[in-house]
């Protein structure tokens, strides 16, 4: 096995850590877990895909040490995690930013406008073809493809589009698989589908992705335009919660210094997207305070 | 109904019949050469034993194609054991025709004794009654036709004690003696006749009711 | 030997048991309480899925539920309409049929009618292989591979549809419904063949027109089975067939089924204890509903069948 | 010969007796030169995946006579019997040597069509196997399945008449034919082999699952059948093959050098002499049940 | 009836043709089964084979594709393999036992024991995983264990085993019972010496055809808690992953040596172990089939 | 091996030659009485008769339970049905005992006429000698023993033709006169006690060859 | 009564005779008061599921006689055999009415355990039905499960030496049983029956399923077999109840009002009896063939 890291002073710490969560972040999570196991030999956690409502619900009946989330708590999540008497911390491990892709044969669109994205994307939309986007686009059958209903990247991606979570028309193919989103796109000349960052990086060569003008002009995604915010509306943070409880046993204490201390190096491994520096002094300075509460 | 064991069983009843008809025309034949002293009619009957012993052959093999095919069980075998005794007693009243027969032939030049031709006529009609009855009641599976034989046995019986008596009475003249000798065993070739017709009655009373009886037991005369 | 000096006195107590039997008993006790297991399976099943269906119904009207044509729990406004996934779960399950139906049972024909007895013995098994799969892999195959194909042969169907989900479950059933039917049709007397065949049929007459008929009952419990695992199938239409409910009955468009949706949903991040959460448990119910009733019927129609010929 | 002159005598009558009768229904058989052959087999041996199971079988089967096959278990009746309606041909491995000439054209010549020998050659089974159907479907299923349409209710209905079920039946054609006790089934299965007029019917212990009544009942309708049929049948029962057998065929097992067996034809003779006077001693030992 | 001279020679050519397309269907019908499963094996073989190495079975998950591995998930699936076995096979022969050795048939009781069980059979496996989630994991409190999962399994193909095992006892004659019966055995005697040695071939490959099918589900554990990321051994109680859903979570990820290569391999290593399973299955069956 | 069949078959044979047994003893306890003039074991006789008919009884019972029982054929078959016409043939040996018994009885008073006893002595062995052949190649199933029947036969035959010569000639003295008429029913008697045993031959032969055969037939005299 | 002097007579020796034998082998049975009863039938009936299937029969059967029980199929000849070692206990709906006395004990008093009972009345069925172990463990079956164990190897040697089959299974008592032909299969159930040492052995159509010379072989095994045991047993044949019973029960169906047929007694009584002179009507028409 590779040697701990150098650099890393921290003594080994042993014990269980469970986590549970959105599968968009559990890869995230098992980066990080592989890497602290590493360090720690007597350290074990374990990673489960439960979706973030799932995870949430895990959580708050005290099941597991971490929730992974793609999406803020919800209010009603919290009411439980409250009532169950759980108090956690949030932390803000990642970035991700949704993509909004094409088939590769899509000659003609290159950036979309948010409103241009409503229309699309919205209740009730009655946008069948290309040409009732924008006039000068071919009349091509425009397909949909997004992910599954329940998934923190559809609640994400309706509210900055439509306005409000979980509006969305129906009438698209919806699966919680992305890669199979990434098929349904790649083979369909009219296509047009969203999903996590890292599936488009992935699949660079088989799709295209469109900018997508927020206000401040066109902009693709990618790890600069997520990290300095130009990529709007659609750059969306990635959480760990962290029960505070679990927080006072040192492995799990350690385990999110180990996430914030290589948490670039993990985003990569995981096709997210670092840490601004922001962002991470802000982690940095929940967990001290953390840490001194506990 | 097992139609070939009812088949099997009326075709050997009928041949037995035929058998028992012929048997009565070689009783009326070898008579009428007795009554007609005629050489030639008695060589005929003797012939004629060939038919029925055709017939006897006949009814052999067919009993015995008939146990070994059938399986006959109960009152069907009762039947076909009957039939083997009515068979061989029917040979056998043949049988004692031809014995007539050559005994008439031996003698035939003896002017009779009229007396007793009558009485060899009044035992041969007699015999051909009790073969008849015996016959039909076995047929109709008539228990008090067949025990009606012992009655009539007991008639040529008595007319067969008379030629004896009579016979023995005859006395001097040689070639009557000889007549005489040959006679009484006609006598008692026509008693047998008799007899044998009563044998064939018991078979239907054994038929009839399963039981084995002799309706007279010669040891133990009434 | 006969105890020939025995009285009857000693037979007497001899024929009473020398002491009570009390293992058998028990034993009688164990075995029921196994059978009992699945009568709590079936009570765990009700319970799980109806206690909060029934909390469900306390908020959404069930003749809504049941006449709806627009299923969109998780969208906003919601809407539940079962139709769309009740469709979606008719159609799959009927292109899966329509593959498994016929050509099982030409599989089995086959096999009991035609192929030599060695063949039989090693065809039969690796059909069987067939059926042990994973289904996520069947998924992946229909997806990754069959919906290609059609694209090729120049079906306008999408990436996702029903057709391709269909088909490769029914090529998954194949083998459900081909080693059913054929132990059904080993079954039959070799008397009926040689009776039919000593008439003077053909091969072919003696298949379709004696064998099969009197194997009827074993070949619909075959195909009821192969429905039921073509309804409560997962894996395969969750990742082939496309989540859209679509109530318009076209296999060449993607389709939601009930299943799809129950485990999509189970593993997403609904909260738990909303509205929406709850449809899984109304969709379960259904399900079971709808599987309880098939089963009921089939049990009815084989036994319908064995009175017939049996 | 009889010159007991009849004139002389009042005819006797005895009552039950028909003399003519008697003399039609003589038990001898017509000599050989006079009766019909309908299979003529000439060295005939069957073998299964290359064991000889029957060897060197030549006998003649005549027409409008039950000819019957007796022999111990696994000498080969069977087999021999099922190459009479090439049934033989269903089992894999099975090949026949030798010859059967069907009204002397030979059964297993090039070109010659199983169905068509089927057709005329018909088959009854040990088991009655009425098929699942209607008694009606059941008669009516040879004669669909050969494309003998025309008339078929008149057809139904003469075959059951033929097979002695018509009356038992008739109210009910439309039930299953499983409803039947095995006796009306063996008789029905009988009646859908007549219903496609065959020549010839082959049975292979048809009355071996069937009780005493049952069988009586199936002996007597093979009585029957043989004034229009022909008929072959393999028993079990000697009693039976006695009794309902014009001729009689006994097979018997040898031995070959590693312990195979194999069947041969040991007697084969009118069925009287089978059973009162066999020829062989090894006919005789197994008549008289003193075999083995 | 007249002679029959000629005309044993086909007269049917469209029956004959008929048969041929007939034919050309039933091996069509074989040959998709087939192709399909050919086409699968090669595509998996072809994208994962040469992942198939000693990393894949001896190392954990990672995050970096090279040294990613399936220990933990193989283990649990062996795991679960050998629980399943020891819960439903003693679970299933006992309920089986009961319904045909036991119950009275005509008891209302039984009869809706029986139709309960064809039912369970029908439903679907994703409901399992509800009533997983509901009673065992939560319920029970017994949380997302291996345990757990291997409950929720032995549910799911309890049905399964209780039908095969059904079948298998029914089976046994009931003549060998009588026999049993009548040397003075108790019911359980009877059961145990008699029926239950002579139901083990089908009991066994009954079994296990269930076990191999619950062996590749992904939806219920799931649903129970199976996770994606197990670093470590499995034991009873505690954390598991098993390869369906290992190969499910790979499935997903973005990155194509995920997704496509290791994936395969894993598919090809659980493709191992279940045709092992079936291989087994068939051997058993082929080894103690028997003929009565 | 049917061991029932065989049991009762041997059954049947044993009681056979059980009864034959008791047949001869009549015969020699019937000249005897014969020679010495002695109507009380001529009384004796008659009523062993019982004896024999009993045996009698007892084969058709078997027979008939045989038949019932055991469905023989061939060989079996010819042997019960041979069983049947040798019971047959012993009853009425043992019936022509009696009645030569009853004649003696009739006539004790007479002196006899000692050619004629010698020539019932020799009569009454040589008939002995053939049941006793009979008997044995029935037993033994001995064709040709049962065909050297035929030249015993011929002596009796002899015998009893020079017995009907002597009493022709004897002539004259009525008692002596009656004495021959009944004299030459005795003769006749013995001379069938022959024709019976060689009736039993020919069922032997029947047995052994499976043929109907007449080893003489009385219609056709060689 | 023989008062001719034997002295004076030189003893008359014919060949094969021996008279005594004669005397002995006399085929009258016992008087009646001089038979044992062993089973004491008092106006038994049986019904199933209320339908009587058999009606007030009373008859006694006697020790170390074979018994026979015949009659057309249906008139409940197995139903009344299977009364005697309880074999009916097993069919649900099947309910007794009526006495039968044991050596004048009630067989179905209160306290009386069926599995005794099966150990002192063993019974044999129609079809060979050897369990599918070893010829020896076959044997040993009914000691072991009754817990006789001693000695089992002398036990098993016996039960096989009596039922005349050592010889031609001695040298491969481990073989399976089911590698024997179909009569020793029978003789094997019968040596099965025989190790646990019943007094009474009932037969249900023992020989029915087999071929003539193996009827042949268990007819025999019957006769020598009746010197130690009591043999009831149910035949089909009547020729087999002929040749191998003492003494022969005839039953008969009625039609009750709605078409119920129920089996009643017709007839009872030594077997020559009944195939010679029956004294019912009945009795006569079955066993003439002219039944129906
Ligand atoms: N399909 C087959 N394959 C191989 N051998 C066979 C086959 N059918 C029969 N045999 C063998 O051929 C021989 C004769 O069998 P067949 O069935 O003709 O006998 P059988 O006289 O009809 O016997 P049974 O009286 O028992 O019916 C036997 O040794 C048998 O084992
Ligand atoms: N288990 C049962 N349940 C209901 N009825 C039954 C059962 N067994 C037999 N019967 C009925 O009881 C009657 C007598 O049957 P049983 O089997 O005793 O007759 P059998 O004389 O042995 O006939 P066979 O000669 O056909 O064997 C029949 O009418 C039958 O239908
Ligand atoms: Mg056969
Ligand atoms: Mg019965
Ligand atoms: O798994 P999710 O990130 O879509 O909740």
């Amino acid at each position: 096995k590779p040697a701990t890291p150098a650099g890393t002073a921290v003594p080994q710490v042993a014990g269980r850590i469970e986590s549970d969560g959105s599968s968009t972040v559990g890869p995230y999570t098992q980066a990080a877990a592989e890497g602290f196991e590493r360090a720690n030999s007597g350290a074990k956690v374990v990673v489960g895909i439960s979706g973030t409502g799932g995870g949430f619900e895990r959580f708050c009946k005290g099941e597991t040490d971490l929730a992974n989330a793609s999406r803020p708590i919800k209010y009603t999540e919290a009411v439980k995690c409250q009532q169950a008497g759980i108090r956690y911390i949030q932390f803000l491990v990642a970035n991700d930013g949704l993509s909004v892709v094409v088939n590769r044969a899509n000659t003609w669109a290159t950036c979309l406008t948010v409103d241009e994205l409503k229309r699309i994307w919205d209740k009730g939309s009655k946008v069948d073809s290309w040409k009732d986007v924008r006039p000068q686009f071919p009349d091509v059958k425009l397909k949909l493809y997004g992910p599954g209903t329940d998934s923190g990247t559809f609640d994400f991606f309706t509210e900055k589009i439509n306005g409000r979570s979980k509006q969305s028309r129906s009438d698209y193919t919806a699966s919680e698989d992305d890669n199979v989103l990434v098929r349904g796109v790649q083979g369909d000349q009219g296509a047009m589908g969203y999903f996590g960052y890292s599936y488009y990086v992935e699949n660079k060569s088989k799709l295209k992705v469109l900018r997508i003008n927020g206000g401040g002009g066109c902009v693709a995604p990618s790890v600069r335009a997520v990290q300095n915010r130009t990529y709007r509306p659609l750059s969306r943070p990635l959480f760990i919660y962290v029960k505070r409880e679990s927080f006072r046993r040192p492995v799990v204490a350690a385990f999110i210094r180990y996430v914030i201390e290589n948490e670039a190096k993990i985003a990569t491994k995981a096709d997210f997207i670092a840490l601004t520096k922001a962002q991470l002094a802000k982690a940095k300075r929940q967990y001290n305070t953390a840490i001194r509460n506990r | 109904m097992r139609i070939g064991l009812q088949e099997d069983l009326d075709t050997l009843q009928a041949t037995l019949l035929d058998e028992g008809e012929l048997c009565i025309r070689s009783l009326r034949g070898v008579m009428q050469a007795v009554r007609e002293r005629d050489p030639e009619l008695a060589d005929e009957v003797i012939a004629f034993d060939d038919e029925v012993d055709s017939r006897y052959m006949a009814v052999a093999q067919e009993v015995e194609s008939l146990l070994a095919r059938q399986t006959p069980v109960a009152s069907d075998l009762r039947f076909v054991l009957a039939a083997i005794h009515i068979n061989l007693a029917l040979e056998r009243v043949a049988d004692l025709c031809v014995t007539i027969a050559k005994l008439t032939k031996l003698v035939y030049e003896v002017s009779p004794d009229v007396k007793l031709i009558e009485a060899f006529e009044e035992m041969a009609s007699r015999g051909e009654e009790m073969l008849r009855v015996s016959l039909d009641s076995f047929v109709k599976r008539d228990l008090a036709g067949a025990e009606s034989l012992v009655d009539l046995d007991e008639l040529i019986d008595r007319a067969n004690r008379r030629v004896v008596q009579h016979l023995m009475a005859l006395g001097g003249n040689p070639s009557l003696r000889e007549w005489g000798l040959r006679m009484i065993v006609v006598s008692r070739c026509l008693e047998r006749i008799g007899d044998h017709a009563v044998d064939i009655g018991e078979q239907t009373a054994y038929l009839v009711t399963g039981e084995f009886r002799e309706f007279t037991d010669a040891s133990h005369p009434d | 030997m006969a105890t020939g000096e025995a009285t009857a006195a000693d037979q007497r107590i001899a024929l009473r048991a020398p002491r009570r039997r009390w293992g058998e008993d028990v034993i009688k006790g164990a075995l029921a309480l196994c059978a009992l297991l699945s009568v709590a399976t079936t009570i765990g099943i009700v319970a799980a899925l109806f206690l909060p269906a029934f909390e469900f119904f306390e908020e959404i009207s069930i003749v809504d539920f049941i006449t709806g044509t627009n299923w969109a729990p998780l969208f906003a406004p919601s809407s539940f309409g079962v139709l769309p996934l009740v469709a979606g779960t008719l159609l799959v399950t009927a292109i899966a049929c329509a593959v498994c139906m016929p050509f099982g049972l030409g599989a089995a024909i086959y096999l009991s009618e035609y192929a030599r007895a060695r063949t039989r013995k090693s065809v039969k098994p690796a059909l069987e292989v067939l059926a042990g799969i994973p289904t996520v892999v069947y998924g992946y195959f229909a997806l990754t591979f069959v919906g290609p194909r059609l694209q090729d042969l120049g079906l306008p169907v999408g990436v996702f549809s029903a057709l391709s989900a269909g088909l490769v479950m029914g090529v998954m059933l194949i083998p459900t419904v081909a080693s059913v039917s054929e132990d059904a049709m080993s079954a039959v007397p070799r008397d009926l063949r040689d009776g039919a065949y000593a008439l003077g049929s053909t091969r072919l007459q003696v298949a379709t027109r004696i064998v099969v008929p009197a194997a009827v009952s074993g070949i619909i419990a075959s195909y009821v089975l192969a429905i039921s695992r073509a309804v409560g199938e997962t894996m395969i239409v969750l990742i082939a067939a496309g989540g859209q409910p679509n109530l318009a009955w076209n296999p060449l468009e993607a389709v939601q089924t009930m299943t799809a949706f129950v485990a999509a949903t189970g593993q997403g991040d609904t909260p738990t204890g909303s509205i929406e959460y709850k449809t899984i448990f109304a969709v379960g119910a259904t399900l079971f509903v709808m599987t309880f009733v098939m089963n009921l019927l089939s049990i009815r129609l084989v036994r319908r069948f064995r009175e017939v010929y049996e | 010969m009889v010159t007991v002159p009849e004139s002389q005598t009042v005819p006797v009558t005895l009552p039950g007796v028909n003399v003519d009768a008697v003399a039609e229904r003589g038990r001898p058989l017509p000599a050989r030169e006079l009766r019909e052959v309908v299979f003529d087999v000439q060295g005939l041996g069957v073998s299964y995946s290359g064991n000889m199971a029957l060897q060197d079988v030549s006998l003649e089967v005549y027409r409008n006579f039950v000819t019957a096959f007796i022999g111990p278990s696994g000498c080969g009746k069977s087999t021999f019997i099922r190459c009479f309606n090439h049934m033989n041909a269903l089992i894999p491995g099975a090949r026949i040597h030798g010859r059967i000439l069907y009204h002397e054209q030979d059964l297993y010549g090039t070109d010659v069509d199983p169905v068509e020998v089927r057709k005329r050659i018909g088959m009854v089974f040990q088991k009655p196997n009425p098929f699942p159907k209607s008694i009606y479907d059941n008669v009516a299923f040879g004669p669909r399945v050969l494309g003998m349409t025309d008339g078929l209710d008149e057809r139904v209905e003469r075959a059951l008449h033929q097979a002695a079920l018509w009356d038992e039946v008739k109210d009910r054609l439309k039930a299953s034919a499983l409803g039947l006790s095995g006796g009306q089934q063996q008789r029905l299965c009988i009646a859908r082999c007549l219903a496609v007029e065959p020549e010839v019917i082959l049975m292979d212990e048809p009355a071996s699952a069937l009780d005493p009544i049952a069988t009586t009942r199936i002996e007597d309708l093979m009585h029957e059948l043989k004034r229009d049929y022909t008929i072959i049948v393999v028993t079990h029962n000697m009693q039976q093959a006695a009794r309902v057998a014009d001729m009689t065929a006994f097979f018997s097992v040898t031995r070959g050098g590693e312990g195979q067996r194999t069947g041969i034809l040991i007697e084969y003779d009118a069925t009287d002499k089978i059973f009162t006077q066999p020829s062989d001693k090894r006919t005789e030992d197994y008549v008289t049940g003193r075999f083995g | 009836m007249s002679a029959v001279s000629a005309g044993l020679r086909s007269s049917r050519r469209r029956g004959v043709w008929a048969g041929r397309l007939f034919m050309a269907f039933l091996l069509l019908s074989l040959a998709i089964g087939f192709a399909t499963l050919l086409t699968l094996v090669v595509q998996v073989v072809f994208k994962g084979v040469e992942w198939v190495d000693l990393v894949l079975l001896l190392e954990p998950p990672s995050a970096d594709p090279q040294i990613a591995g399936a220990r933990p998930a193989i283990l649990a699936t062996i795991y679960l393999g050998v629980l399943l076995l020891a819960l439903t096979v003693p679970l299933g022969v006992g309920t089986a036992i009961y319904l045909e050795e036991y119950a009275n048939r005509n008891r209302w009781y039984n009869r809706l024991l029986e139709i309960n069980i064809q039912n369970l059979a029908a439903v679907p496996s994703i409901v399992y995983g509800i009533l997983g989630l509901a009673f065992l994991v939560r319920g029970l409190g017994l949380g997302r264990v291996l345990l757990a999962g291997a409950m929720i399994l032995t549910l799911l193909v309890l049905p399964t085993v209780i039908i095969a095992a059904r079948e298998a006892i029914r089976a046994v004659p009931d003549s060998i019972r009588q026999g049993a019966y009548a040397l003075g055995a108790t019911r359980w005697q009877v059961v145990w010496r008699q029926v239950l040695p002579a139901a083990v071939p089908g009991i066994a490959t009954g079994s296990i055809l269930a076990l191999s099918r619950a062996l590749g589900e992904t939806a219920p554990l799931l649903l129970v808690g199976a996770l994606t990321y197990v670093s470590f051994n499995p034991t009873l109680l505690g954390d598991f992953t098993a390869l369906p859903v290992q190969i499910y979570q790979w499935v997903a990820r973005p990155q194509p040596e995920f997704r496509d290569t290791l994936a395969a391999s894993g598919i090809i290593v659980l493709l191992v172990i279940l045709l092992a399973m079936n291989a087994l299955a068939i051997w058993l069956r082929n080894r103690y089939e028997r003929r009565w």
